[in-house]
Formats: structure tokens, sequence, C-alpha cells
């Protein structure tokens, strides 16, 4: 006969009782255990179905096969003893106590048969059904326990997060800008003279290209460098109207020494003598 | 997006994640480029990257998350000298029956036990957010049926119920004994 | 201790680590084996390590820790996407403006709007590298030329200003209305 455990595992937990100040780790080895030593167990057992596996496991006895006298003596000393030292008794060991008795009485008795085939049931089975649940609900609490858990045996990984260091522009779609253009539009009451198509835009980017081009130059540069075969025959035409009108706006001038000499280009400059030359 | 640099996001994502995170999930950060099944191949190729170091990706019931190795606790655990709580019995045992019965009542817990179940036992577990109410069992006074949450699993490195230790088969002898 | 096994640890903390840690406090792990000038020396290396990493180590003012790098903050955002920001109306009719009639100065902005142009709006544009300064009116003042860059047509997905919606339709309308 096996004994699958031999003590309440409580060892795990709690000591199991105090004896003047020292910690009592083991239960007593013995099958009858003395009413006192019980005593000092009461908080070591988690209720009726525990003692009773408790003292069964200890007696040796196969959980299957329960001698109920002894268990029942044993059981009704145990709550004897905590009667005598005034001890709130639980409710559930009497009921327990009770059904113990109940199952020695029936088993005092001539078994009688229910039908041809059917054995009577044994007044143990649901007794034992019950320790056989309770064990193994035990031990997968133990099991429970044993496995690792986090912020116990491990520990999440977070890694810090500074949302500060990105910063989330808003977002612009061309359709912005146009419900925007045309909301100054509207205000503004802008007459109808106001005609701005694709060609004028294109001539308004080159004039942009063209003076950050005389700017990275230095300011000063040969006409003839300023356009690039590649634009291609539109793109020369609106390049040479963006610099027509840079001219007219006064943003850039042309010189030339004398005639079939380089022309230059360059951004106007500051002082107010061309303006009144040309008033 | 090529592959390495995928994972790398991946990467940066789970590190900085406080909690797991699903394929479907991580997916969003590419714009639905990428389908779940090749995010979910990446992630075990990064699994199988990190494996020599001493955090591990591992997946749970909720997702994907790191954690560190269980052999680095002894060192760990000095950092911190403040001893986790103990989990007492009453509390296993409660917990182990609405693990392995579940969905249960707090009578079928007290029927298993043999004795009532103490009201603090419950709230500490749905505090630490293991268990929950999932239904009511429609007998008088319709008690609440509890079962275990995805965060017991995640916290248990478990991606599924089935995946908890096996009960002892005590019943193995029962047969055996009847004949005699 | 190998130097190998104990920047493992320090990685292993760091990691799980929820607060900067100071080389003193990761010494503990180690029963003082270490002296503070080695973890330091080992926290040196671990930066180095992972500096092609989605995840740089960072000395702080109160320790170290593992942060997310800066780059990969866009994709992390769309996990948890917040509110997209939203420009004004004056940020947006300026851009409008310098986007169709540039180069402009803020005195045409100020002209065609009608209200004075606030510094912080030009400012914000430049910083974003939308528009910048590619000349000056010779007129008495010398007011800087905007136009827009090559950023703002990449950022909106044009290849050139001409590229923007025409606004002939205005003109229509408004010819139609004349009409009337």
């Amino acid at each position: 006969m096996e004994v699958l455990i031999d003590v309440p595992q409580t060892e795990l937990f709690t000591p199991v009782a105090r004896i003047y100040g020292a910690a009592m780790e083991h239960l007593p080895q013995d099958l009858y255990i003395p009413p006192d030593a019980l005593e000092i167990m009461l908080d070591a057992f988690e209720g009726p179905l525990d003692l009773l596996l408790y003292l069964i496991r200890k007696a040796n006895v196969d959980i299957l096969d329960i001698p109920m006298a002894p268990l029942t003596r044993q059981y009704l000393d145990y709550i004897d003893s905590m009667q005598a030292s005034n001890l709130e008794l639980a409710a559930e060991y009497l009921v327990m106590a009770a059904m113990l008795i109940e199952i020695k009485s029936r088993m005092l008795l001539p078994r009688t048969k229910v039908g041809a085939d059917d054995e009577a049931e044994d007044p143990r089975a649901e007794l034992v059904r019950r320790l056989m649940e309770y064990e193994q609900i035990k031990l997968a609490g133990q099991k429970l326990n044993a496995m690792p858990q986090a912020e116990r045996e491990f520990f999440w990984v977070e890694t810090l997060v500074e949302k500060s260091l990105y910063i989330r522009h808003p977002d612009v779609s061309v359709a912005d800008l146009k419900d925007a253009w045309e909301g100054i539009f509207r205000q503004a009451r802008l007459n109808k003279n106001h005609k701005i198509g694709r060609e004028e835009l294109s001539v308004r980017e080159h004039m942009g290209i063209i003076l950050r081009l005389l700017q990275e130059r230095g300011g000063f540069v040969q006409f003839e460098t300023m356009f690039d075969p590649e634009m291609g025959a539109p793109g020369l035409v609106v390049h040479f109207l963006a610099m027509l009108e840079l001219a007219r706006e006064k943003l850039v001038e042309f010189t030339q020494t004398e005639a079939f000499q380089p022309i230059y280009v360059r951004v106007h400059q500051g002082g107010s003598e061309p303006s009144q030359e040309s008033a | 997006m090529e592959a390495s640099q995928v994972k790398k996001v991946l990467e940066a994502a789970l590190l900085a994640a406080h909690e797991p995170m699903t394929p479907l999930e991580l997916r969003k950060m590419f714009d639905k480029e990428l389908s779940t099944d090749v995010v979910r191949k990446l992630l075990d190729e990064l699994r199988d990257d990190w494996a020599a170091r001493p955090v591990e990706l591992i997946q749970l019931a909720s997702g994907w998350r790191f954690r560190t190795r269980a052999e680095y606790l002894p060192y760990l655990e000095r950092l911190n000298p403040e001893k986790p709580p103990k989990y007492s019995r009453a509390m296993l045992e409660t917990l182990a029956i609405i693990a392995y019965r579940q969905p249960v009542t707090r009578g079928d817990i007290e029927e298993i036990r043999g004795v009532a179940v103490n009201t603090n036992v419950v709230k500490t577990l749905e505090e630490r957010g293991w268990i929950d109410v999932v239904g009511h069992r429609e007998t008088p006074g319709r008690p609440a049926l509890f079962a275990t949450t995805k965060q017991f699993l995640d916290d248990l490195g478990l991606r599924s119920v089935s995946e908890l230790p096996p009960l002892e088969q005590i019943s193995q002898t029962l047969e055996l004994n009847y004949e005699n």
C-alpha cells in the first residue's frame, strides 16, 4: 500500500503550528494522535476533508478501503479535544462527524440488493469520491503554486517609450490647400479678374526655383546656365516667362556689357538707384 | 519594407508593450501591407533570434510578450528584497477548482473543499484579474459562475487552460480495489 | 562570473526595470563581487552592443534605462493612434497663399488675407521645412520672399507646384455669377 503524500504539505506555506514560540514544521508521525497535538494543528487543516485525508494517509490506509471504525473514533477524538479546549468548532466538522457515524452505522446493517446484477453501493463510496476529488484539487493547487508566475519567477519586459521624441505633424492634403485658398477668395470677394491657372502656377514655381538657384550660386549667374535643356520646350518657356516676371517684379536684373556679350542674371541689388532710373 | 526591418519594428513594439500583443494588432503598424500570417511567421523567427538572450519572446493566451528567463531570477530577486506575497492553501485550492472545473459557482467550490469559501479569497483572485464572473447558473439564487481569465494564463506563461499541469490520476486504483 | 554572463544579467535587469537603475543598484545582483566601476564599464559595452537594435540603452540623470529609438515611434503610434493634430485656418491659408502665389512676402500674405500674419505661423511652416526664404524684394525694408520647398511637394505627394489643383473653377463660378 503506497502512501501518496506523507502529511498535508503545509510546510510549503506556513509552519504547522507554534509551540512556545517555536515553529512546528511537521505533524506528529503516529496514527493515534494525542488530542493536544491535534489541538495545535487546528489551523493547519483546510477543513474536515483535509483532516480526514490526513488521518487516512497517516494510517497508511488505502483511500478506497477506509476502515470506518478507527477512523470515526479518531475523528470524534479530534472534535472532542477541540470542544474541550473551547475552540470554536466549525459546523463543517460536525457535519462530517455525523456523516462518518452514518456511514459506519450503515455498514453494520446487512446490504440490500437493489437489482439482480447491481451490487449494492458501498456506503463509503460517496465519501471516497469526495476525498479523491479533494486530494486531486489539493495537489493541483500545489502544482499551480509551483509554476513560474509573472512578477514572481519572471518579469515582463517593458522598455521606456518617450512619446515626446516623436512630434506628430498635422497632415495637410492638397484638398486642404484648395479649401483654404477658396476660403480666402470667398472672404475677400475677389473679382473675376483673378484667374489663376496651371500656367501661371508653373511660372510662380519657376520664379522660386530661379531665386533659389541664384542664391546658391552667389547671386550672379550667366543667363544661359539658368536653362537646362532637360526641362523640355514647355519647361524652358515657363522658365523664361518666370525670368521675365521676376524682372518685372524687380526681383532680378539682367546685365550685358555690350551686344553679343554674355548676359548675366543677378539678384536685384539693394538700393534705390535702378528704380530711380526707371522712374 | 524588408523582412529584417519589419522584425525590428516588431521587436521595438514588443519590447515596449505593457501587455501581450496579437499578430492582428501588430499588423496595424504596417498599414495592412502585411498579412497576419507573415507577421506570425516573423514572430516565430524573432523568438528564435532571441533564443540565446536573457529575455525570451513567448506566446501567451492573449498574444506575444517578452519576459526574463527563469534562470535570471536569482539575480533579479536581489534587486527587490521584498518577497512577493505567498498564497494561502485556501487561495490555491479555490484557484485550482476554478481553473480545472470552470465554470463553477461558489457552492461548487464549497462542495469540493468541504468548507465555506472565504469572501476575501474570491475577492483577492478577482482583484488580481485571475478570475471573473462569466455568467450565472439558472438555479435558485442564480449563483455566479467563475472562470479563469486570459490574464491568469498570461501570468503563468500559458496559451490555454489545456496547458495546465494534468490532474493526478488518483482514481486509477479505484477499479482494481473494487474487484476485491 | 564571466563578463559576458554579467552583461546578460544586466541586460535582463534593465529590460525588466520600470525605472532607471544606477550602477550601484545593479551591483547588488552580484553580491558585491563586482566594483561599481566594472559595472559602469560593462554598461558602456552593453550600450555599444545594442547600437544597431531598435531599442537603445541610455544614461539618464537617475540611471540607465532601455528606451525605444525615436525612429520606431511612428510605428508604435499606429498601435494606439491619437487624434491627429490639425493646423489652424490661418496656417492653412498662409500656406495656400505661399503655394499658389510664390514667391510672396509677408506683406503679400497680409494683403490677400486682410489680417496681420502671426510670426509663429511662418516659423512653424519654416520649421517643418515646407517653406523657405528664396530672396528679398527690393522695396523698402527688403522683405523676405517665401516659396514652398521640395520637401513640401514630397510630403503632399506632388512632383511640382503645377500639380496643385487648378483654381480656374473658382474663376469660372465667379464669371458665371457675373454674367447673371
